[in-house]
């Protein structure tokens, strides 16, 4: 470690704010990117199923009208 | 190559018959020209200095505005997808559709150069590396809006989407362009901005056509 | 040429190749980069001229690379798309499209603040700055473009021939930009220097280059698998999958 | 394969089809397991089609059922999710232009500029399909538009823009004609004296797809008709 404490670790010899705004915004970028992606995943899968559901609705349906 | 000229006839025609399609933008150039003068004051030397830049952005938004029409009637009616079923003559029409292009929102453009002139007191020596710009750079700024139209043509939302498409691509034109006038404004020979013009116009000139064919058979598909 | 590829480049295999390699690949990049920043940050001194603040090199310069790197990616990505008709390669660029936007927001970003105590100013007009910032509009007109059809598979192909006409606009733009910066600045502005790196800074360095690569990677294979569903999700296969 | 219809320029004022080679049950285009997805719709899959010469084939089916799609395919516009195309035996994409240059396809749309009249849409039409300048006004005249031959075409009727769309049959000379609801609009003697025009271009050798709503009042003497499903 080269900085002597916890503080001065934060501080950043007074470049703190740019240095910590960077990291966090990249960390939180890349967060948002990834839960996202993930997300759109998600979502896909269940609009896909509730469309096989309706499909086998409307074959059941058919059926019963014949 | 199937008949050429029968193909600009017909855009020609067309041009006659709708003028508010090259009017209105040419209209839009000198609006955003005599603008300018009114948003940073009309002090001669202070409009000397922005002359370039003033002058090559609002030929890129009148270009944009003019483009965006471009290819929409004959895509709604089918004329595009019944050419590119056809393929042979989808190059003529395209040569066609660039060359018109160029003549209704460049030529004029640059035809309107010395009112530009007496707009933002430019001297004559800018004056001619202005005119010399142009020439060389509208049909540059056609080719890229062209392909941006042919890309944009079954889309959605048009608009804001060919601006976006087309702006980085337009760069390198809007920087060497306005560095030949500043050139010329302090006396300096320009012939290097200027040779680099004519490699980008040679060389978008090869491909801009190329993808532009590829533009429409997709947006036909 | 790429008869070889073509047995891989079935989407079902791609879908699968891809889910068993994101959670190694994500867990990697994350573990990497953990590492290179950690490093970075509290294990090596800081530069004898910009002192702690130089400490953002270690993601900015990652992300700036890896911008690039995302979009030559894209390019061939599009270019096998648009020459070979690879279906797979079609979606993939729109899945690479926006983990490269925000690569290139993060260099972006990154490059601001630490030209902030640098430079006094936010923003300055820097060669490197101002390619950064068109590489977000040539990436945004990607994504816009592929968004903007009704029809999916269009709008894929459309975003493919904007990626490929991007590339080969890029080096101009490139050297345009940089041409115009010495032009108009000339050396009024210190730009980001490329010092003789020190090793003990090269090595965390080097690291966070390749965490940036790995989690695009990553990335790259989370989306994919979501474009290879909405594209396929009439196959047999989707329906089988949705339905376990 | 050489195309057997070569567009020749010459300087002939009357039309005269050129006379078809012995009218033949050659296959002209063969799609094999054909697939449409649309949208998130699959509009048909596992679909046969031939076209022989001397053969005029109807789709047929409801709205939405993909007949519009299956002609974009069968016109080389759109490739096939799944299946190929085949002219004269051989894979489209290696013919593709020798098939193009046999092809006349006429889309929903009808390729009409509103803006221009009759006369310049006819001969825009006639040199995109590299045809010599002939007797427009004749030709006019026979589709029932005489004395609106050069007026805007913004200015006619539905059923008139649609006869100026096909009056494009009369000069072509390509082998294979694909047209999307060629019927549209048009009163009962134009659609009598248009499948009248078809009998003719069949009796040659000539091939024809169509989709249409309504049924061919007319017997051909090689007729298929293709029925697509609606499917969920």
């Amino acid at each position: 470690m080269y900085f002597q404490s916890m503080t001065e670790f934060w501080a950043m010899g007074g470049y703190g704010l740019f240095v910590w705004l960077s990291f966090g915004i990249t960390y939180a970028l890349l967060a948002v990117l990834t839960a996202y992606s993930h997300y759109q995943h998600k979502q896909f899968k269940r609009q896909l199923s509730a469309r096989l559901a309706r499909e086998q609705r409307v074959k059941q349906y058919q059926e019963q009208v014949k | 190559m199937v008949a050429l000229s029968t193909f600009v006839q017909r855009e020609l025609r067309l041009l006659a018959r709708q003028k508010a399609d090259w009017l209105n933008p040419v209209l839009f150039f000198v609006i955003v020209l005599s603008l300018f003068p009114l948003g940073v004051g009309p002090e001669p030397n202070l409009l000397r200095l922005m002359a370039p830049g003033i002058v090559w952005i609002a030929a890129l938004l009148s270009v944009l505005l003019a483009a965006e029409r471009l290819f929409k009637d004959d895509y709604r009616n089918g004329v595009v997808e019944q050419l590119v079923a056809a393929r042979q003559p989808l190059l003529s029409f395209v040569l066609a559709k660039l060359f018109t292009n160029w003549l209704s929102t460049g030529l004029p453009l640059v035809l309107l150069s010395p009112l530009v002139a007496l707009l933002l007191s430019i001297n004559s020596a800018e004056f001619v590396a202005m005119l010399l710009t142009l020439l060389l750079g509208t049909p540059l700024l056609s080719l890229l809006s062209v392909m941006g139209a042919a890309l944009t043509v079954s889309a959605d939302k048009g608009g804001i989407l060919l601006a976006l498409l087309i702006l980085p691509l337009y760069i390198p034109l809007l920087i060497f362009a306005s560095s030949a006038m500043e050139a010329a404004a302090m006396g300096l020979p320009y012939h290097g901005q200027l040779a680099i013009m004519l490699a980008m116009l040679l060389f978008a000139m090869a491909l801009i056509p190329l993808a532009v064919i590829s533009a429409l058979k997709l947006n036909v598909s | 040429m790429f008869k070889w590829l073509h047995p891989y480049a079935k989407p079902e295999t791609v879908y699968r190749l891809c889910g068993r390699f994101y959670p190694w690949l994500m867990l990697s990049g994350v573990a990497l980069l953990a590492l290179g920043n950690i490093w970075g940050l509290a294990f090596t001194p800081p530069d004898y001229q910009q002192g702690d603040s130089y400490r953002i090199i270690h993601i900015h310069v990652p992300s700036a690379i890896m911008s690039m790197g995302t979009y030559s990616a894209m390019a061939i990505a599009a270019f096998i798309a648009l020459v070979w008709q690879v279906k797979v390669a079609q979606w993939s660029v729109t899945a690479i499209a926006p983990i490269g936007a925000v690569y290139t927001a993060i260099a972006l970003i990154t490059g601001m603040a630490w030209g902030k105590p640098m430079w006094g100013t936010w923003w300055v007009w820097d060669a490197r700055l101002t390619s950064e910032l068109i590489l977000l509009f040539l990436y945004l007109g990607v994504i816009a473009l592929s968004g903007a059809f009704s029809d999916r598979q269009t709008g894929a192909k459309a975003a493919s021939l904007l990626a490929v006409i991007g590339v080969i606009n890029l080096p101009v733009i490139h050297f345009s930009v940089e041409w115009w910066n010495t032009l108009h600045q000339g050396a009024s502005i210190t730009k980001f220097a490329k010092p003789s790196i020190d090793p003990s800074m090269l090595w965390p360095l080097l690291i966070s280059i390749l965490a940036f690569k790995v989690l695009m990677l990553a990335l790259v294979c989370l989306r994919l698998r979501t474009a290879i569903l909405q594209n396929e999700q009439h196959r047999p296969w989707v329906k089988a999958l949705v339905e376990e | 394969m050489r195309p057997i219809f070569t567009v020749v320029d010459s300087q002939i004022l009357v039309i005269t089809p050129q006379p078809y080679p012995v009218p033949t049950d050659e296959l002209l285009l063969h799609g094999a397991g054909l697939c449409c997805i649309r949208q998130d719709r699959v509009l048909f899959e596992q679909l046969d089609f031939r076209v022989h010469a001397g053969e005029l084939v109807q789709i047929a089916g409801k709205n939405g059922a993909g007949k519009s799609s299956l002609l974009r395919i069968l016109a080389a516009l759109v490739a096939p999710d799944d299946g190929s195309l085949y002219y004269r035996q051989q894979p489209l994409t290696a013919v593709a232009s020798d098939y193009a240059a046999n092809l006349c396809y006429i889309g929903h749309q009808s390729g009409i500029h509103e803006q221009l009249t009759a006369l310049e849409n006819l001969s825009f039409w006639r040199s995109a399909s590299g045809i010599a300048k002939a007797d427009d006004f004749a030709l006019l005249a026979e589709l029932g538009l005489a004395g609106l031959e050069d007026i805007p075409c913004r200015m006619l009727s539905a059923g008139q823009q649609r006869r100026v769309s096909l009056a494009r049959l009369w000069f072509t000379r390509r082998q294979l004609w694909i047209l999307d609801e060629p019927f549209t609009a048009l009163d009962q003697t134009a659609i009598a004296m248009l499948q009248q025009h078809f009998a003719e271009h069949l009796q040659q050798g000539g091939a024809i797809v169509l989709t249409t709503h309504q049924n061919l009042s007319m017997a051909f003497t090689r007729q298929t008709t293709l029925e697509l499903a609606y499917r969920w």
